[in-house]
């Protein structure tokens, strides 16, 4: 796929030139600190990315992760290894987003107002069930962060959501289930003539990025030896930030994990990048919105100009 | 439908007199007009007035995530603009142009690009958001004169916002239902294209609802800068979600098409009495959150049964015609 | 179909009501301390309690309303174990608690939640602001309203009677900076080999932070400092969230080291920062040579303790005061002067325990910054 | 296959459907053989396309029975159908737009292989496959090409391969020419022969005769959901399907009435739009009825979309009473006097959802409004007086127009039109999906019109009313008008001759 491609490119030069202008920024530590963020965004966007193929879409990510956070911190506290509280935020997170499935395919609420109004009750209902904050978690706790480091220097995250992107990779090109989903985003209509049962694909697909976004909240929230409320609160920007630039149509039907690497990659960069170059933090959140915005558009401008030709060709 | 609707509003209405008499009960302090007007109602005013254009919006089956970010966007113009030049009405003309400029930028995507307005007024809720925080460097911003009168003032202990509130709950409950544009709004929201064909310039219809949306934040940014007496980006944050409960509550359909704006005022009621009666029981306001949510979900839920009663409904009326014919 | 919307709509109300009681509990879970000392008291609703205070401010039952800058976060939570522990002590007081969750500590969410009180006439509120300037109307309008206003750990500008402070802006900064010089000279720096260093604040608005970097950088233009060079006033605010601070410190952290280029010592002033300077460190790919840097800030012991213990990280001490003791004298003078034991012009206070604390026009100051390192640390439990 | 005693691969017996307010099939029957192609035709609505959506599964039928082999079977989804080997490709495509060609042909069928614990898509094999098949097809179809990088044809082509993917032991074609050129029709004929030689039953539905006496061995022919004949293609002639399509003796329920013809009130010039309208001119007199005859695809509907402007024409001109009016503009034409009344009534044509009173008056409720406020009573009195004009059959003017039979919301779209007091009324198949009482009373409204010296324009494929309600025909054939019958001179016959361009 060219379009990817292109991305991965325009990502390379980007992080070249960074290295050139902003000394610093290629030092190993700050490529790692980068790395670090960029795994977590890329396995939480892979889910994001399968559900957006369906042409649906998840705003509760942060507050699932949240939820995550706590619960793994409240295991890990009795000094539980991360193999206890990993698989734990994996189960918790499939059936919180599965409830958002099913509210979705069931009831037909559009998905983001679903996943709205759940974000706010997993939000609200964490300040409620714990004081604010989790501190002073053991050594078993912070492994994955502090010590787990491949080679001396390279963080086993990183290693993590390199091993998921294949596997997603794969399954994407292997498995008649992920084929399902892009029929399904094209044309719900023509997906059931061609026998797919399409709320039960939905629902499971949605348990899945759950069940990912419990590695991602895994990263995020052994990074320190405190775990607050609101770990995840708004990152589910960035993750459909991620795949909207990976060339995911937002209407569904089309795009592909590895440009979502890529995104995921682009968006690790920008906070960094500001800082490296001089330029005050308070403009990621700028940069960020007017990248999504350039990549919807043109991924619409593409669209209309398909009709077009498709006009024509009909001649 | 029409009869449907009346019964709707009407157990809309019941359901507030309920909630206010029961927290009313549990805390005589809630009686206290002072509370009723300086908390309940007041600080339900911005949520209500962008709640009033946002209705139009959803009608439409459209939808406008971003207005938060506009109302903050533009208080935090005002603002700086005040105190660089020191002119309030510059202010406040720059505050309506900036919420002017954002709507119209928001239903041009939607609109002309044909992108969802879900995902693009999600994505330029964040670009809002951002440019604000950009040009305040994360710093609040203080209130102008007009912004201040306009929070503060109180005509005899009536906070002149809730009077302005009702002059427009009145204009666009008028303007959706006895206009000839409200009716365009729910012909586009039911079916588009028939719309097109009856000759209705859809295009135009849609961009002036999402256009108003972004005026009426602006306005209400001011009213809240006014009445914090300053601002910061985040000001906005998960007003979207509010305003969205506040409508659908109101029994608009978030598939577009159906809703009625005195249902859209009444849940803005029963929003102030929830959010207000939940302090004055001293409820921690992550709670509210939850009811926040809570209140969404159920009533999105209601609406799916009830639009599936009314199609199993429209189904069998169907087939007696054809059995008559 | 009228049925339905009944029945669902009803659905909404009883949930929210659930939703009332539900928290209800809590909230008495939270007033147990006051309820203990009175007697049958345990499920008197804080409302019914409100409301009688209304009616007869001067007796014994008073409300005191506490409200930190965010909730969730152990500085103010240990602020607010003290705090417990004073209305305990004194009995007979209702006693509120509610802040703005910790990812939008806004000054917006303050003065809903401060209406919510006025309106309701508590009798004292103990507040942090996160905008001395904005919150100002707001409190002036409490004081109107008769309720008295105290501010503790950050000071507004006006609209209080009491601001009770830690301590001053010179004592923290004094600790911060002789703490930060004494490390880095034992690692080789000084005048002859100047070292630059970092901040990490929390919000640009935040009073107290603020006053603390303007004391610091007076302290760093006197001719015993001058040879710590606050690089391009390279002072950084990632606000409260968590994920902000970790990115930030992640990327300082990854630009320290020795050398001109690199920064030799980053200062956290939030109990949010420091101890993320600290996670950074330990999840850096390759840590900058502990032997040449230094992290250090303010921070609660038990939030650093590990890092400070840990010898191959260069964080090795941190500064604080002891949050219970403020929390604690602040309901003391809260109390104290609702009922009036004490004058707004007094110059001295006896807190229970804490005994006799000074006055300086308004303010009441707890005491001198305690820089904790690996010998003390453990000594605290908060 | 075929067992024993002679059974036939499919077999439907007095299959029944109904639709609200039509009889789309009644009593049908029709048997296919393994190894033969059977055409089945008829005029256009005929029911052949619901038939077919009954034999895969997309309808149930209200009454009658499926026989496969002999045994009864009952398809409660498409699904069961492909399972027991009944494969159909749509007339209109049912594709996935952004995904390729090869994952077209397989979705939800892909070829699978075991590799290790997993069940994989065998690539592999998938493309061997399509390979065959498309070679089978004859097509330079590229099976990595995204669909809508695709044009019409080769989408039907797709359309064809995938339905051979299923390896069906009865293939239900349904137009499949209709948007072929002639190099693929010959390649789909030769793939039809193939496959017939392999003893697969094809039901082969077109209404180009030509094709059906090239290809098919037998020939049902059927009528307003009713089975007419079957007869050896052999044994048959064109001239005789098309008396047996057309065959309807067109009873006195068209209430014609000979009126004064009066000047010129609507002319069309040289308009054209690339790919689907190529240079149509044609003109309107006042109290004149004009008929527009022309198989599906004949481009008529478009013709009139560019003509009021919902679509954009290329070039041309549009005159209404002597004064041009701009291409493109829906309001100034509109507002010119020309309405359009769509063929598809719940898409285009009415806001199902709305009242009666806000259908007929939403295209003029703008002209009811004084400063924006609407003037209810002028929509009322409007929408009551349509009501009564069109005798439309609802308790009152606030009904939903969704809960009326098809024949009423037919009505209403029509008395819409003629509510703004037009010039010139085009009315797209104003009678399709209605049943024949409602048929009877729109035709005599629409005399009542043209007493009232409206140009009417009428697009219709049912001969019949053609041939019974208007003075002039013009009948289309690729978006070009091939001929001008009057009344006069006009049979079905000839118009289906022109039509078919045989």
């Amino acid at each position: 796929m060219p379009s990817e491609m292109t991305l991965g490119l325009f990502v390379v030069i980007i992080f070249a030139l960074l290295c050139v202008v902003a000394k610093d920024f290629g030092s190993v530590n700050n490529i790692m600190s980068i790395l670090n963020r960029f795994s977590y965004i890329l396995i939480a966007s892979i889910g994001m990315n399968i559900i957006m193929i369906t042409g649906n879409i998840d705003v509760s990510f942060g507050g699932v992760i949240s939820v995550m956070c706590i619960l793994m911190a409240f295991i890990g506290k009795k000094g539980a290894p991360i193999y206890a509280f990993m698989p734990a935020a994996m189960l918790c997170g499939a059936i919180l987003c599965m409830f958002n499935g099913l509210l979705i395919t069931k009831l037909r609420i559009p998905a983001i107002v679903a996943t709205l109004a759940t974000t706010q009750i997993y939000a609200g209902a964490l300040p409620l069930m714990i004081e604010g904050s989790i501190y002073d978690l053991p050594a078993s706790f912070t492994w994955l962060a502090f010590e787990a480091k491949v080679f001396k220097f390279v963080p086993l995250s990183v290693i993590l959501a390199l091993i998921l992107l294949v596997i997603a990779l794969l399954f994407m090109k292997y498995s008649r289930f992920f084929k399902s989903l892009y029929a399904i985003g094209n044309n719900v209509k023509s997906a059931r003539l061609a026998g797919i049962n399409v709320d039960r694909t939905i629902i499971i697909t949605y348990a899945i990025a759950g069940l990912i976004l419990g590695v991602a909240a895994t990263i995020i929230a052994t990074a320190g030896q405190r775990v607050t409320t609101t770990m995840g609160a708004g990152m589910e920007m960035t993750f459909i930030a991620a795949v909207v630039v990976g060339g995911t149509s937002v209407t569904g039907g089309s795009g592909s994990i590895l440009g979502t690497a890529f995104g995921s990659l682009l968006l690790s960069i920008i906070a960094p990048a500001l800082y490296h170059l001089g330029i005050s933090d308070s403009w990621s959140t700028a940069v960020m919105g007017a990248i999504i915005i350039i990549a919807v558009s043109v991924g619409a401008l593409k669209g209309v100009r398909r009709k077009r030709t498709d006009r024509a060709k009909e001649a | 439908m029409k009869s449907k609707k009346f019964n709707f509003n009407f157990a809309l209405g019941a359901l507030f007199l309920v909630l206010f008499i029961a927290i009313g009960l549990k805390t005589p302090n809630f009686f206290k007009p002072d509370y009723l007007v300086n908390v309940m109602l007041r600080n339900i005013i911005e949520l209500g007035m962008i709640a009033l254009p946002v209705t139009l919006v959803v009608i439409t089956g459209g939808i406008d995530l971003s207005l938060g970010s506009i109302a903050t966007l533009s208080g935090i113009i005002g603002g700086m603009s005040y105190k660089a030049t020191g002119s309030g009405i510059l202010a406040v003309i720059l505050v309506l142009l900036v919420g002017l400029a954002c709507g119209w930028f928001n239903s041009l995507l939607v609109t002309k690009l044909n992108i969802p307005a879900m995902v693009t007024t999600l994505a330029t809720l964040y670009l809002f958001q951002g440019i604000a925080r950009g040009i305040t460097q994360g710093n609040s911003v203080y209130a102008f004169p007009a912004a201040k009168w306009l929070g503060n003032f109180e005509i005899g202990s009536f906070p002149i916002q809730i009077i302005f509130y009702i002059v427009l709950a009145v204009f666009f409950v008028l303007l959706l239902s006895r206009t000839y544009y409200g009716k365009y709004l729910y012909a586009i929201g039911h079916n588009e294209i028939a719309s097109r064909f009856d000759g209705i310039n859809t295009v135009r219809c849609k961009m002036i609802a999402y256009i108003l949306s972004g005026l009426m934040s602006a306005f209400a940014g001011m009213i809240m800068l006014g009445r914090f007496s300053s601002m910061k980006y985040t000001a906005g944050d998960g007003m979207n979600l509010k305003v969205v409960t506040i409508i659908v509550l109101g029994g608009t359909s978030i598939n577009g098409g159906v809703g009625s704006m005195v249902g859209t005022i009444i849940a803005t009621l029963i929003i102030a009495v929830l959010n207000s009666g939940l302090t004055v029981l001293n409820i921690p306001i992550d709670v509210q959150t939850i009811v926040q949510g809570s209140v969404l979900l159920i009533s999105l839920i209601t609406y799916a049964i009830i639009e599936k009663r009314n199609l199993s409904h429209k189904r069998h009326e169907v087939s007696k015609a054809v059995k008559t014919a | 179909m009228k049925k339905w919307i009944a029945l669902l709509l009803a659905l909404v109300m009883v949930l929210s009501l659930v939703a009332c009681s539900g928290a209800k509990k809590e909230e008495t879970a939270e007033t147990t301390t006051a309820a203990a000392a009175e007697t049958k008291a345990a499920d008197a609703s804080t409302t019914a309690a409100a409301a009688e205070t209304t009616a007869a401010a001067s007796s014994q039952a008073l409300t005191i309303a506490m409200l930190p800058k965010f909730k969730g976060e152990n500085y103010f939570d240990a602020c607010k174990v003290g705090a417990q522990e004073a209305v305990k002590e004194i009995g007979g007081i209702t006693f509120l608690y509610d802040g703005p969750p910790q990812n939008d500590a806004t000054n917006q969410h303050q003065v809903d939640i401060l209406e919510g009180w006025i309106a309701q006439g508590v009798n004292v509120i103990i507040l942090s602001p996160n905008d001395p300037d904005a919150i100002t109307a707001t409190l002036k309008k409490a004081q109107d309203k008769g309720i008295k206003v105290l501010t503790y750990d950050a000071d507004a500008n006006d609209g209080r009677d009491f601001f009770v402070n830690q301590v001053t802006a010179d004592g923290v900064a004094t600790g911060l900076v002789k703490g930060t010089a004494d490390k880095l000279k034992a690692k080789g720096y000084g005048p002859d080999k100047p070292a630059n260093i970092a901040m990490v604040s929390s919000a640009e608005t935040d009073a107290n932070q603020n006053s603390w970097i303007a004391s610091i950088k007076k302290l760093l233009a006197t001719s015993d400092y001058s040879w710590l060079k606050l690089a391009n006033d390279a002072i950084y605010y990632p606000g409260p969230a968590e994920d902000k601070n970790q990115e930030i410190a992640a990327t300082l952290v990854g630009s320290m080291g020795e050398g001109d280029g690199k920064i030799q010592a980053v200062i956290g002033l939030t109990s949010m920062a420091t101890p993320a300077l600290g996670a950074a460190y330990e999840s850096a790919a390759n840590k900058p040579d502990a032997s040449k840097v230094v992290l250090t800030g303010l921070a609660t012991p038990n939030a650093i303790k590990d890092y400070i213990k840990n010898k191959d990280n260069p964080m090795d001490a941190g500064v604080l005061w002891n949050c219970m003791d403020l929390g604690y004298l602040a309901v003391q003078t809260g109390y104290q002067y609702a009922t009036g034991a004490l004058a707004k012009d007094a110059t001295s206070i006896t807190a229970g325990r804490l005994g006799e604390k000074q006055i300086k026009d308004g303010m009441v100051i707890l005491g001198d910054a305690l820089i904790f390192d690996a010998s003390n640390v453990d000594q605290f439990n908060y | 296959m075929g067992g024993q005693k002679m059974t036939y691969a499919l077999e439907l017996k007095d299959i029944t459907k109904r639709f609200p307010g039509v009889l789309a099939l009644d009593r049908m029957s029709l048997q296919v053989a393994s190894g033969e192609v059977h055409a089945i035709c008829g005029e256009n609505g005929a029911g052949k396309s619901t038939l077919m959506k009954v034999c895969t599964g997309v309808h149930q039928p209200d009454s009658g029975e499926i026989l496969l082999n002999g045994s009864r079977v009952t398809f409660r989804n498409p699904n069961e159908a492909y399972r027991s080997g009944i494969a159909i490709m749509y007339q209109e495509t049912s594709l996935f737009e952004q995904m390729t060609v090869l994952e077209n042909m397989f979705v939800g069928h892909e070829p699978r292989k075991r590799a290790g614990l997993a069940k994989v898509i065998d690539y592999a094999a998938e493309r061997e496959q399509a390979g065959h098949i498309l070679e089978l097809l004859g097509t330079d179809l590229d099976m990595d090409e995204r669909i809508c990088e695709l044009g019409m044809a080769k989408k039907q082509m797709v359309e064809i391969a995938k339905a051979l993917t299923f390896d069906a032991k009865i293939l239900i074609l349904d137009e499949p020419t209709a948007s072929l050129t002639q190099r693929e029709v010959d390649a789909l004929f030769s793939v039809i022969l193939k496959l017939k030689a392999r003893g697969i039953a094809i039901a082969y539905i077109s209404h180009r005769l030509e094709e059906i006496f090239s290809i098919c061995d037998r020939v049902t022919v059927i009528r307003d959901g009713k089975y007419i004949s079957t007869c050896n293609v052999s044994e048959t002639n064109k001239d005789k399907l098309v008396a047996d399509m057309v065959g309807r003796d067109i009873g006195a329920y068209y209430p014609k009435e000979t009126i004064a013809i009066g000047g010129e009130v609507f002319r069309v010039e040289h308009l054209k739009q690339e790919g689907l309208v190529n240079d149509v001119s044609l003109h309107v007199n006042k109290g004149e009825i004009v008929g527009v005859a022309g198989l599906a695809g004949a481009g008529r509907t478009e013709f009139s979309l560019a003509a009021c402007g919902f679509t954009p024409a290329d070039s041309g001109r549009v005159i209404v009473d002597g004064k041009e009016i701009p291409l493109r503009s829906v309001t100034k034409s509109m507002d010119a006097g020309v309405v359009y009344v769509s063929e598809d009534r719940s898409k285009c044509g009415l806001v199902v959802d709305m009242s009666l009173n806000d259908n007929i008056s939403l295209p003029q409720i703008k002209k009811f409004s004084k400063r924006m406020f609407v003037n209810q009573a002028k929509c009322r009195a409007v929408s009551k007086d349509a009501i009564k004009q069109f005798d439309i059959k609802a308790p009152n003017e606030d009904f939903i127009v969704a809960n009326l039979s098809g024949g009423n919301q037919q009505k209403v779209s029509v008395a819409k039109g003629v509510a703004l007091h037009p010039k010139v009324l085009i009315l797209d198949e104003p009678t399709r999906g209605v049943d024949v009482n409602a048929k009877a009373e729109i035709y005599s409204i629409i005399s009542g019109f043209a007493k009232k010296d409206l140009g009417i324009l009428m697009i219709s494929s049912e001969m019949p009313e053609l041939l019974g309600m208007c003075d002039r025909i013009y009948v289309m054939r690729d978006g070009l008008i091939c001929g001008e019958l009057s009344r006069q001179e006009a049979t079905k016959e000839k118009i289906l001759k022109l039509a078919l361009n045989i």
